[in-house]
């Protein structure tokens, strides 16, 4: 297991994210109306699916912890959160540039783009809240009560912004599909999401170890009582 | 032994809300101290665009919103602030106090606190912006309920986690912002419907988006509060 | 095996994000958009790989996974 | 925990099951197994940071133990938390007391959430007992520490709690006040409440209580 995520996942990561792009920009045929700036989709996309689902990881944990603490769920709701936002900061930063040439602006108020900007603006909010809770147990269920809230906040976003936005105009991202598209794009995927569980297996050692030295893990009660050392000690004697 | 019988949580929840008002009137120079920063940052808002009446006018619904939730940061941050001065909040729930009926007599107190600041405000933004009210009172008046209502679930949940944790000035705001983005977003636009005429009949909707919010919100809080305040 | 495609393909991409004002299509060009897209991702794919290295658990704990 | 069958001898006022509680690396109070016969009171000692207020408030249901399990009167603190919360009343450095109201409001807040019946009358009643009759009406924000403390004992005494847990209560009062308190601790235990009590004040204590339990660093010694 170690050696698989030591050698396995990295050379995975890189062999699929490669091939993936190599096939989106040089094999796939250009898209019919955007031309060549349509090879953002194979970094773009992926980016997002997988910021998603790393967030879902979240939600799942923080979940999870509350129904039954443990620092392993704690630990990784954290790492889900910090490569969510990583993978989403991208996803949106990538998807700004492509909006730039498709509608001649990089902010477009896109109801996809703004959902995004606020659901960051929340997991980094999680984030500041992590660090600013020194007690370990504290923090672990004030912010599952945070990612919780912020989970179920995103398809409301979704909505209302959908609508807000439908008052002026709806706005259509033109995605032709070429079966020639998909096979990057898929490639680049499994690329993408080795790559996040390689990062958030990493990070997960991280949280873990700054868990063991913030507490002394629940399995591990004080054993030096005095009277329990005597009656060792004599035991031994 | 002295007499005493368990309360249910709806008498809880009234006893505790009576205890905040208490406070509330006890201290209101504070509360003051509140209406006048929410007006003068509806001042603020014509200043910093400029002399443009038109685009007061239209905007009208939003700069309200802003002025209410800016507002609303402050008075839920010290809505446990006078909570933590002598671990009262301790003391009440181990009365016992139920925690559920602690998270509704307090997002209930200051969602009352914040609709009454709205009733303040709304005079103030038909002087300054010159808008009319065109659709009728009762559109105004479920709106100023339905949002004041929706700011205050989330945000006492978020109030009693920040109010113990370092920098709890920057993280209220930092944690309520985004997520109170929808119930800002409705209310705003429905009050613009209010003030501008809704010949579309979309008010409806966006009610309903904020009557949506608050059965969630209340629900949540009601269910998450106390991982929130017990150990 | 793995690594190998992994090679070829890096490099390949190198040759690619050169030959950039290749393009065809109704949008013409845009190679720019695109390296700075790719560029940016794996550029911050590095600085991340380079902070959880910095970061990485350094107690006798490491080897115990 | 099954409840006590109401045949056999009464449960302990308070048992504690190989108790422990963590903050962080610091096991404030390690593996603590002690049961109190009924109808004695206890006193606490230990030096500051020896882990008295952390047991408190953790029979106090203030706090969950991290392992181990707390009993008063038979009941599961965790587990039963809410009818333990009834029965037991912490006195502690929080004085739990509104700033902002008057030493009548304080009190009528906890009345009305006990649902003490006649609640003003006990509340002028209790504001009488610890000396505070005349101030009645003066936000504690105004108050001294003395008449802090003397606030909320009465506080403590509004509840008529079956174990009274008192943290430091002669802390910050003159000598009149720790004779008051002697006289309140007294009547307490004449009225069948169970006392537990940290204090520095090892004489006082010892004169009011007739077990002890020494703590060091969150751990029983035998004294």
């Amino acid at each position: 297991m170690d050696k698989f995520v030591k050698w396995g996942l990295p050379a995975l990561t890189l062999g699929l994210l490669g091939w993936g792009w190599w096939l989106g920009l040089a094999w796939a045929p250009p898209d019919r109306e955007m031309g060549d700036v349509q090879r953002i989709m194979y970094v773009h996309v992926p980016l997002q699916w997988m910021a998603m689902l790393a967030m879902f990881i979240n939600f799942v944990a923080a979940v999870t912890y509350l129904m039954r603490q443990s620092w392993k769920t704690d630990a990784l709701a954290e790492s889900a959160a910090e490569v969510g936002l990583l993978f989403g900061t991208l996803g949106m930063i990538t998807g700004a540039i492509w909006g730039r040439p498709t509608w001649g602006v990089y902010w477009s108020w896109d109801p996809r783009l703004t959902s995004e900007a606020i659901l960051l603006v929340a997991y980094t909010g999680y984030l500041v809240l992590r660090r600013f809770v020194e007690d370990p147990e504290k923090r672990a269920v004030w912010s599952a009560v945070v990612a919780i809230i912020g989970a179920i906040n995103l398809p409301i976003v979704w909505f209302s912004v959908r609508w807000w936005r439908s008052l002026h105009q709806t706005q259509s991202s033109p995605k032709t599909v070429d079966p020639q598209m998909v096979l990057p794009l898929r490639v680049a995927a499994f690329g993408m999401l080795a790559l996040m569980v390689l990062f958030l297996v990493h990070r997960y050692r991280i949280a873990l170890a700054e868990r063991r030295a913030e507490v002394a893990l629940p399995e591990a009660l004080p054993t030096d009582d005095p009277a329990l050392r005597a009656a060792q000690s004599s035991k031994v004697a | 032994m002295r007499k005493t019988r368990p309360l249910s949580l709806l008498k809880t929840t009234l006893v505790l809300i009576r205890k905040d008002l208490l406070i509330e009137w006890r201290t209101r120079a504070r509360l003051n101290a509140l209406v006048f920063f929410a007006m003068a940052t509806l001042l603020l808002f014509s200043f910093a665009l400029g002399p443009d009446t038109k685009l007061l006018e239209r905007n009208a619904g939003g700069y309200l919103w802003l002025a209410i939730l800016f507002a609303s940061v402050l008075s839920l941050g010290e809505s446990f602030r006078v909570e933590t001065e002598n671990a009262c909040l301790d003391g009440v729930r181990l009365a016992p106090a139920d925690a559920r009926a602690i998270f509704l007599s307090k997002a209930l107190g200051n969602a009352l606190l914040l609709l009454a600041l709205g009733v303040v405000l709304v005079p103030v933004m038909v002087a300054l912006y010159g808008v009319r009210i065109v659709t009728g009172f009762g559109d105004l008046a479920s709106i100023l309920v339905l949002g004041s209502l929706a700011l205050s679930a989330p945000g006492t949940v978020y109030a009693a986690i920040s109010s113990h944790a370092r920098a709890r000035d920057v993280l209220l705001p930092l944690l309520l912002f985004p997520l109170v983005i929808p119930a800002l977003l409705s209310a705003a636009k429905g009050t613009t419907l209010v003030l501008q005429g809704d010949p579309m009949q979309q008010l409806g909707s966006w009610q309903g988006l904020l009557l949506g919010f608050n059965l969630i919100y209340w629900g949540v809080g009601f269910v998450l509060f106390p991982r929130v305040i017990e150990d | 095996m793995i690594a190998l495609t992994s090679l070829t393909s890096v490099s390949s991409l190198m040759v690619l994000a050169q030959a950039s004002s290749v393009g065809s299509g109704r949008l013409v060009g845009g190679w720019g958009y695109v390296g700075a897209c790719y560029g940016i991702t794996v550029a911050a794919f590095v600085l991340y790989s380079v902070s959880l290295w910095a970061r990485r658990p350094r107690a006798a704990s490491d080897s115990k996974e | 925990m099954p409840p006590p069958d109401p045949g056999s001898a009464p449960p302990p006022a308070l048992a504690l099951h190989d108790v422990s509680k963590r903050y962080g690396r610091r096991w404030a109070v390690a593996r603590l197994t002690y049961a109190l016969p009924p109808g004695r009171s206890l006193l606490l000692t230990g030096h500051n940071g020896s882990g008295k207020t952390t047991l408190l408030r953790l029979i106090a249901t203030a706090l969950s133990p991290t392992a181990g399990r707390v009993e008063v009167l038979g009941r599961d603190a965790v587990a039963d938390r809410e009818a333990v919360r009834r029965d037991v009343a912490l006195l502690s450095h929080a004085s739990f007391l509104y700033e902002d109201l008057t030493a009548h409001q304080n009190l009528m807040v906890l009345g009305r959430l006990l649902g003490v019946d006649a609640a003003e009358d006990v509340t002028d009643g209790l504001l009488n007992r610890v000396g505070l009759s005349r101030r009645t009406d003066t936000p504690v924000r105004g108050f001294s520490a003395g008449m802090r403390k003397r606030l909320a004992i009465a506080r403590l005494l509004m509840k008529s709690p079956a174990l009274a847990l008192l943290d430091e209560p002669f802390g910050e009062l003159d000598p009149a006040g720790i004779q008051d308190m002697e006289g309140v601790i007294a009547e307490l235990k004449a009225g069948g409440t169970t006392v537990v009590l940290a204090t520095h004040l090892i004489e006082q204590g010892l004169t009011l209580c007739e077990e002890r339990l020494h703590l060091q660093d969150g751990r029983a010694v035998v004294a």
